[in-house]
């Protein structure tokens, strides 16, 4: 490639088309996986390996497709904070109804 | 004019002499710090004012030592208040085992009280003086706030849930009742009075007129509404019999165990489905709509007198017993 | 110098190109933030009525089709693999297959709102619709409206995203066709794409959490 | 040193409406907010006239009780979404950032106009909301209130306020990229000035909450709208879930309110002073202590609503910690004027001012924090004075001084000092007259938002609304005589205050660009030891 491209993005990666198809395969295997577990009754943890499996598909999607695993550091960042806002917004508010009955003593 | 000013409310319950006692180390922490601030601030102006336009004062980076004392002496101090406020709190917010029962509806724009012994009030609150008295308290349709200025008590008033706050008068007297949640046009009329009285006077107020209880009022109830079919006490019937359960811990149809308390009655009428007991069909029909929130405390009421041992136990179930007997 | 490096112009504000790119790019991540916050508010909800509310949940979730969603999750997928490879395709600087890329992702776009369209009119004709027409067969009628209300708000905004989205691909496609985009230049296919995949990541969250509750039973 | 010849700048680059209305400069596009939230502020002040009127006798007098609810409801509405929330960042930050960094503009100069426009939307729906009949929520839209019993413009009102959220992501986004990507060499973190750091925490927020808000007011639209019963509590639904969701944002949309004011005035306590800022490390940390630490708090509006005891405690124990970064920051600007080189003009009066304003806010919010007490005063006018402390005595003082400070730049103009400095006394005076009685009143147990009132109270009521009508006239005197330096004051020069800082580099008015060239930074901020005073030239 020529100066151009040097001149353009110094920090852009060019993903090779195996690694596109590889999680797009693991993807689909993902989600067949989700939809057999969920027909099994596994008490409570059918949340748990319905959400680890929605995390881990939305992980590579970051990773891979968006190209977060070869971006900057400030974006790396960018991404944990809004991941961890979220855990705030969604922990500190479900603890209220989650303790609401229980007394202090 | 001064006499129409008032600078401090008056104190009539335990829970004002507690929350008074926190708020004035508040306020003199606050005024320690406000005038330290205020101080500095005009000795330093004053003192370092500028006296020629040659001044070159030299830049000081700032001081790790300070940095850090004034980050941890207010942190301590606030820790103070916080375990303080804590257990002010944690206090006010759950009702003693022997607190009479006292039930509340909100609706806009007015209070309805109901008394176990069948008094009914609108918009006042008679109590007596030196017994804890725990309402519970529902609204009819939007959030209100149930609040006496002169105990220092409020508690939000919630529709489709039961919140709870006690108080135990220490004076006779009148006091403010005002809704201290935003609830609609007549927010500010949504007021009363809670008035206070020696228990000789209470007993006298408390008899005058006759009045069904409010447990027998939910007796009828019981049978009008047809619960007693299935809800009958030799437990034969398509519903488990009800002697006795409020305050126990049930086991419901998923496995899970509920406390059959309050909210849990209320849910279970209104809503049988949402925690059925084990061992019975969800097949009990839905009284919403039938029922009103008044009436749905009658028939708590009535349901925590079943199966109460009479006397001394039944006060602290809030059973409709006597009132004298209630007499410490 | 190439031709191409003469089309990389930066506006009056940025100092060169690399700074407006780095710029954007921040800038794009920064506002998939907001939007994670904003479907934070709705996951909220659901995470406090579902742990209030279970069984309801798991019988409501048993009325949404798991056919049409598992579909619609695989065409979904599909569709970020194809906005993957427009943007491989313009850095690599082919033309041609980002065009056909950016259009095959419009496609699966719009066959994932077809399926919605499909999904939702079948809720109408069941009386699964929130508000006075619902009419549900079965225990906890009232917290499945509540689940009904959050499907529809929830897969409502989403495809709202899809919409724009479709919107943003029809302009891409447009401006690839007439040769805007180069090796040097290419930043609003990629930015856009970050765009399409937080919509699909948003897709894999919503579809275990709507349609695989209880799906034993 | 003004020549003959008019020299080109940002306000004569280009004349008429469209120059204006399409302009992407940042400087035009801080003045077009300047304009409109001037407009939004006098509106909300006469609401506020209108309230205290009606409250000067505890009788019903003035108004109807509807038309009371209606009244705090939209003064609510106006004076945070429309002026406080944009105030100081999208007027002196679209402003001063750019020229503070080193920069010719913002990031997106397109995207900067494009929330303006997405601000005026957002008024134009809540003001059509407001002329057809008003909204009598509240600004907090509390559920099931907003969503079953109120027969007002909710939805209109809902709509402006999520419209309006978009504005302010959008300036939050700006700024972010902006103070991250665009800095000029040499200006390391550690040499931004602090009100480019009070603006990062700012935006920080702006970008984590607002979107909160806007689903929440979104979903309270929807509910009105097609019966989605998400906080319907016939449902089941939790009325409380609507208050976390709503205070989520709401809470640290006080330190929207307040942060921007703190970094105004580190850079006045510096200038007058002729010091470097005591602490700028834990100064610039505290910003962003205060952003974190203000996401965890929120449920300390909801202590008496039945919430969970033990959530309850946990709030109240992070409530106590947001409150050592802004203890930090007061200590930290006294200690500043510690062998300074201490003047008094107007500016600084108004630093002085929101110092004191700002402690008594922050102590009293300490009662808030504490359960027990919060029990007590919260939902009375206790709260309303404290939050008016920290609004209106800290973040409009802030705004004010900050005005007064940089309005030579934006104007280049100087204001009349005098009349500056007798306004600045009139505010702090009307304002502890207007708001000192309310904490009495609150403790005294009246609760907010009545209409009518017991008459014990009548006379508390009488010092606030006498108070309020002095405040009135402090509010009036500086858009009179700033609006009158436009044409007459004193040309003020680059840089009138001798201050340090990139914007005062460059002439005033700044030309378009913001600088000739790049300029390069080679010392801190604040370096007045090697910048005195003397220097100054005979303007």
């Amino acid at each position: 490639m020529s100066s151009a491209a040097a001149e353009g993005h110094v920090s852009e990666h060019v993903v090779s088309l195996k690694i596109y198809i590889t999680i797009f395969v693991t993807l689909l295997v993902l989600t067949g996986v989700t939809v057999l577990v969920a027909t099994i009754d596994l008490g409570r943890l059918n949340v748990i390996v319905a959400l680890t499996i929605a995390v881990t598909k939305a992980v590579l999607v970051l990773l891979y497709f968006m190209h977060l695993r070869y971006s900057p550091r400030l974006t790396w960042l960018v991404t944990g904070a809004a991941f961890a806002w979220l855990a705030i917004l969604i922990g500190l508010t479900i603890a209220d109804p989650l303790t609401r009955s229980l007394l202090v003593h | 004019m001064l006499s129409n000013l008032p600078l401090f409310p008056e104190q009539a319950a335990t829970s004002a002499q507690q929350v008074d006692a926190l708020f004035f180390f508040l306020v003199g922490v606050s005024a320690f710090f406000a005038t330290l601030i205020a101080v500095l601030l005009v000795y330093f102006a004053l003192r370092y004012r500028r006296r020629s336009s040659s001044d070159r004062p030299k830049g000081i980076e700032g001081a790790l030592g300070l940095e850090i004392a004034w980050s941890l002496i207010p942190f301590g101090l606030s820790m103070i208040m916080f375990v303080w406020g804590a257990r002010v709190y944690v206090q006010l917010r759950q009702p003693p085992d022997n607190a009479t029962p006292v039930y509340v509806v909100g609706k806009q724009w007015m209070w309805k009280l109901q008394h176990l012994e069948g008094q009914r009030e609108i918009n006042e609150l008679h109590v007596p003086v030196g017994r804890p008295i725990k309402l519970i308290m529902t609204s009819e349709d939007v959030i209100h706030s149930f609040y006496i200025p002169a105990f220092r008590i409020k508690q939000d008033v919630l529709p489709g849930r039961y919140t709870t706050t006690w108080f135990e008068a220490t004076k006779a007297g009148t006091y403010h009742l005002f809704c201290a949640e935003y609830c609609g046009t007549q927010h500010a009329g949504m007021i009363g009075w809670v008035t206070v009285m020696e228990p000789a006077d209470y007993e006298i107020w408390l008899s005058g007129g006759l009045k069904k209880s409010l447990a027998s009022a939910g007796e009828d109830l019981f049978q009008q509404l047809g619960c007693v079919t299935c809800h009958r006490s030799d437990s034969g019937g398509r519903g488990p019999a009800l002697d006795g359960v409020f305050g126990k811990t049930v086991s419901l149809q998923n496995g899970a165990t509920a406390v059959a308390d309050e909210g849990y009655l209320r849910e279970s009428i209104l809503d049988p489905q949402a925690k059925t007991v084990a061992g019975y069909q969800p097949i009990m029909p839905t009284f919403k709509g039938l029922v009103s929130e008044e009436q749905l405390l009658q028939l708590i009421a009535y349901i925590k007198t079943l199966g109460a041992p009479a006397g001394g136990d039944g006060a602290t179930r809030g059973a409709a017993v006597p009132a004298a007997a209630r007499e410490p | 110098m190439s031709s191409h490096a003469a089309a990389v112009t930066h506006q009056h504000q940025f100092d060169d190109a690399a700074q407006q790119y780095e710029a954007s790019a921040l800038g794009m991540w920064v506002f998939l933030v907001t939007e994670i916050m904003f479907f934070g508010g709705v996951f909220t909800a659901y995470v406090a009525y579902r742990s209030a509310y279970p069984e309801a949940f798991g019988h409501a979730s048993n009325h949404l089709d798991l056919t049409w969603g598992g579909i619609n999750t695989v065409v979904l997928i599909g569709s970020s693999l194809t906005m993957a490879l427009a943007v491989h395709a313009s850095q690599i600087g082919k033309r041609g297959t980002l065009v056909t890329c950016l259009l095959l992702t419009m496609l699966l776009g719009s066959v994932f709102l077809g399926i919605k369209a499909i999904e939702y009119a079948d809720k109408f004709h069941h009386g699964l619709v929130p508000g006075p027409a619902f009419h549900y067969q079965g225990a906890d009628a009232h917290q499945a409206e509540l689940f009904f209300s959050l499907y529809f708000a929830m897969t409502g905004l989403h495809a709202l995203h899809m919409i724009i989205g479709l919107g943003g691909l029809a302009v891409l496609v447009r401006q690839a066709s007439r040769g805007r985009f180069s090796p040097a230049y290419h930043t609003p296919v990629e930015l856009f794409g970050l765009y399409w995949h937080f919509v699909d990541i948003i897709w894999i969250f919503l579809f275990p959490l709507l349609y695989l509750v209880e799906r034993h039973t | 040193m003004e020549t003959v010849a008019p020299r080109r700048d940002y306000l004569n680059a280009d004349y008429g409406v469209r120059s204006w209305l399409l302009t992407v400069d940042h400087k035009r596009i801080g003045l077009l907010y300047l304009g409109s939230i001037t407009l939004f502020f006098f509106l909300g002040g006469l609401f506020a006239l209108l309230i205290r009127l009606e409250l000067l006798t505890p009788g019903p007098d003035l108004v109807s009780a509807d038309t009371y609810n209606k009244l705090f409801t939209m003064h609510g509405l106006v004076m945070i979404f429309f002026f406080l929330v944009p105030s100081i960042p999208s007027v002196l930050g679209n402003f001063l950032i750019p020229m503070m960094i080193g920069a010719r503009d913002l990031a997106f100069p397109r995207i900067n106009l494009l929330s303006w426009y997405v601000f005026i939307v957002g008024a134009l729906f809540t003001l059509f909301a407001m002329v057809t009949g008003g909204v009598d929520t509240g600004w907090t839209f509390y559920t099931p209130f907003s969503t079953m019993a109120s027969n007002t413009n909710v939805i209109p009102t809902a709509l402006g306020v999520f419209i309006t959220g978009f504005s302010s992501i959008l300036t939050g986004l700006n700024f972010i990229v902006t103070i991250h990507r665009m800095r000029a060499p040499g200006l390391t973190w550690f040499r931004l000035p602090l009100f480019v750091w009070a603006h990062y925490a700012t935006s920080i927020i702006m970008i984590l909450g607002t979107p909160v808000l806007a689903i929440t007011i979104l979903l309270v639209g929807l509910e009105r709208a097609f019966h989605l019963g998400i906080f319907d509590p016939a449902l089941g639904g939790d009325p409380l879930l609507f208050q976390h969701l709503f205070w989520f944002y709401s809470h640290p949309a006080v330190y929207i309110m307040i942060l921007p004011s703190m970094g105004v005035i580190s850079e006045l306590i510096t200038c007058f002073s002729r010091k470097r800022i005591f602490g700028y490390g834990f100064v610039a940390a505290s910003s962003l202590a205060i952003a974190l630490l203000g996401f965890l708090v929120w449920a300390h509006h909801m202590f008496v609503t039945g919430m969970s005891v033990y959530a309850a405690l946990i709030f109240s124990f992070l409530s106590f910690a947001v409150a050592i970064p802004s203890a930090v920051k007061v200590f930290n600007w006294t200690a500043t004027l510690y062998k300074g080189s201490v003047s008094f003009e107007a500016p600084m009066l108004y630093a002085l001012g929101f110092i004191g304003l700002f402690t008594i806010g922050g102590l009293t919010g300490l009662f808030l924090a504490t359960t027990g007490v919060d029990i007590h005063v919260t939902d009375t006018y206790f709260v309303v004075a404290h939050f008016h402390y920290i609004m209106v005595g800290g973040a409009i003082m802030g705004y004010l001084g900050g005005l007064h400070f940089w309005w030579p730049k934006i104007s280049g103009r100087m204001y009349p000092e005098t009349l500056a400095k007798v306004a600045a006394l009139i505010l702090f005076i009307g304002f502890n007259l207007t708001f000192f009685p309310q904490f009495v009143l609150g403790y005294l147990g009246m609760p907010r938002r009545y209409h009518v009132y017991p008459p014990e109270f009548q006379v508390l009521n009488v010092m606030s609304t006498a108070g309020a009508s002095i405040l009135g006239v402090g509010y009036l005197l500086p858009m009179l005589y700033m609006l009158w330096s436009l044409r007459y004051g004193a040309l003020a020069g680059a840089n009138p205050w001798r201050a340090t800082g990139l914007e005062w580099t460059t002439p005033s008015p700044p030309p378009t660009e913001n600088f000739p060239q790049t300029p390069v930074v080679t010392q801190e901020a604040y370096d007045y030891e090697e910048f005195p005073l003397q220097e100054v030239p005979v303007v």
